[in-house]
């Protein structure tokens, strides 16, 4: 997967590329968290109109930014999925945490 | 029921070959004309059954996968996906919603679920020790009972 | 040479699984980023040794074609496309450009020359009979001594 | 494989519609000789600008026109092959029997 991260009025926006799958997700993790730890934003947008493809590796994959946010009281929203991924977001249940735009 | 294609695919417990093992359910099952929501769901119930090989099954270790697919007579797709892991100790147990052995690594436990929602029948056999097999079916065309196309 | 991922695919000598076959590789030989022309030769010469099984080797019967994809850790692919089918009694001949056994099916006699052409390496190994395998080597970027990438 | 059929000045002008290998070559050849038995015409066009992919059984699908149309002495024409197909085209050494443009 590809990463496109930028900030806006202290929100971490974070476009992801391609397929979220467990490899996908393992890969993008890392990278993620270490911004949200150095940018210290008060939310992060995960924007999804690039995803093509998401299991349920994608619902860990949002829970636990939800997870790490929230602990210093952040906010998480799932913005732009579409079609097949957005029948798996509402499937997940995320949406009693998280904000689905 | 009638056979008409089948295809055996085995490869490496690889987190690589998640996406490979969708990619070629897709391509083979495509030659039914199945609509691109259905193709969908195929790619993902394999996709949560190849990523259950790889985390769980073979957890620490590079094993190999099998994935069987037969496109029957009467439209029905029959996909096996086993592997020779560590098996499954409760099925049942396993197979409940959010239920999962590895909730540190953001595992959801909700692979089984999405499997069950997207195809029309899953069966798992697992034995501990030895490995698990998960047979999914997916009708493409609705029976006559379950109205038109 | 180690080996970096393998997969090993069954299928039936039916001319729609041609497609397939060219698919399930290109997937698979993916993983290691070709260029699009490196990946459009592979598709070709797949195509070529899996439709000679079905046109050649299983003539008028369905039988099983297997192919095994090798990554290596050098960037070399190894190919082979193994049948059980009639097997070739004279391989040299059937290597020469042109030559083919079904004229009249509009066959060109050109599959090997199509493979040799685009993979680096082709080696056929054939027993009446019994069947005949091809094996293709494509380096995917050039060696040391070869230049740059 | 899909196939348009269209027919100016006395050609019959056939666009090929996706992957020319054995299975596509056979799933055409019935059609394009009806066709060109019953128009009978002194050019035959086959338009590849809607063919991604060609393997040698594209060579003998071309050759076999080829010799359909020689019978009665019309020519044939190959038109808009784009990359790998340009390539395959190029090394069948069809352009001694057809032109390629
Ligand atoms: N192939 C397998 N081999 C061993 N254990 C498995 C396998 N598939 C599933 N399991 C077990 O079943 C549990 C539930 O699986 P699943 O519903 O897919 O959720 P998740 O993969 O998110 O944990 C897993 O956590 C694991 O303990
Ligand atoms: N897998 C095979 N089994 C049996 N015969 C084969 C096989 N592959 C090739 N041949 C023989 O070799 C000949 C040349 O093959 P090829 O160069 O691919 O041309 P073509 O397929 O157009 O005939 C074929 O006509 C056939 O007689």
């Amino acid at each position: 997967m590809r990463l496109k991260m930028d900030k806006r009025d202290g929100c971490l926006v974070v476009g992801l590329l391609g397929e979220l799958d467990h490899h996908g997700a393992t890969e993008l993790r890392e990278t993620v968290d270490a911004e949200i730890e150095s940018a210290g934003p008060s939310c992060l947008v995960l924007d999804f109109s690039g995803v093509d493809f998401m299991d349920s590796s994608g619902f860990g994959f949002v829970m636990g930014r939800y997870k790490k946010m929230h602990r210093t009281g952040g906010a998480v929203t799932v913005r732009g999925a579409r079609g097949h991924v957005k029948k798996m977001l509402e499937l997940s249940g995320a949406g009693k945490y998280v904000t689905i735009e | 029921m009638k056979i008409v294609n089948e295809m055996r695919l085995t490869f490496l417990s690889k987190s690589s070959n998640e996406s490979f093992a969708r990619m070629t359910a897709s391509a083979f099952v495509a030659q039914c004309d199945p609509t691109i929501d259905k193709l969908a769901d195929i790619k993902t119930a394999v996709s949560e059954a190849v990523t259950n090989c790889i985390v769980h099954a073979y957890r620490g270790t590079t094993g190999k996968i099998t994935m069987v697919i037969k496109l029957m007579a009467d439209y029905r797709v029959v996909i096996s996906i086993r592997d020779r892991g560590c098996g499954i100790p409760d099925v049942h147990q396993a197979m409940e919603p959010c239920y999962t052995s590895a909730p540190s690594e953001e595992r959801s436990g909700m692979g089984f679920t999405v499997m069950e929602t997207f195809m029309d029948k899953v069966t798992v056999r697992s034995k501990e020790g030895k490995g698990t097999s998960v047979t999914m079916v997916k009708r493409l065309i609705p029976t006559a009972a379950g109205g038109a196309k």
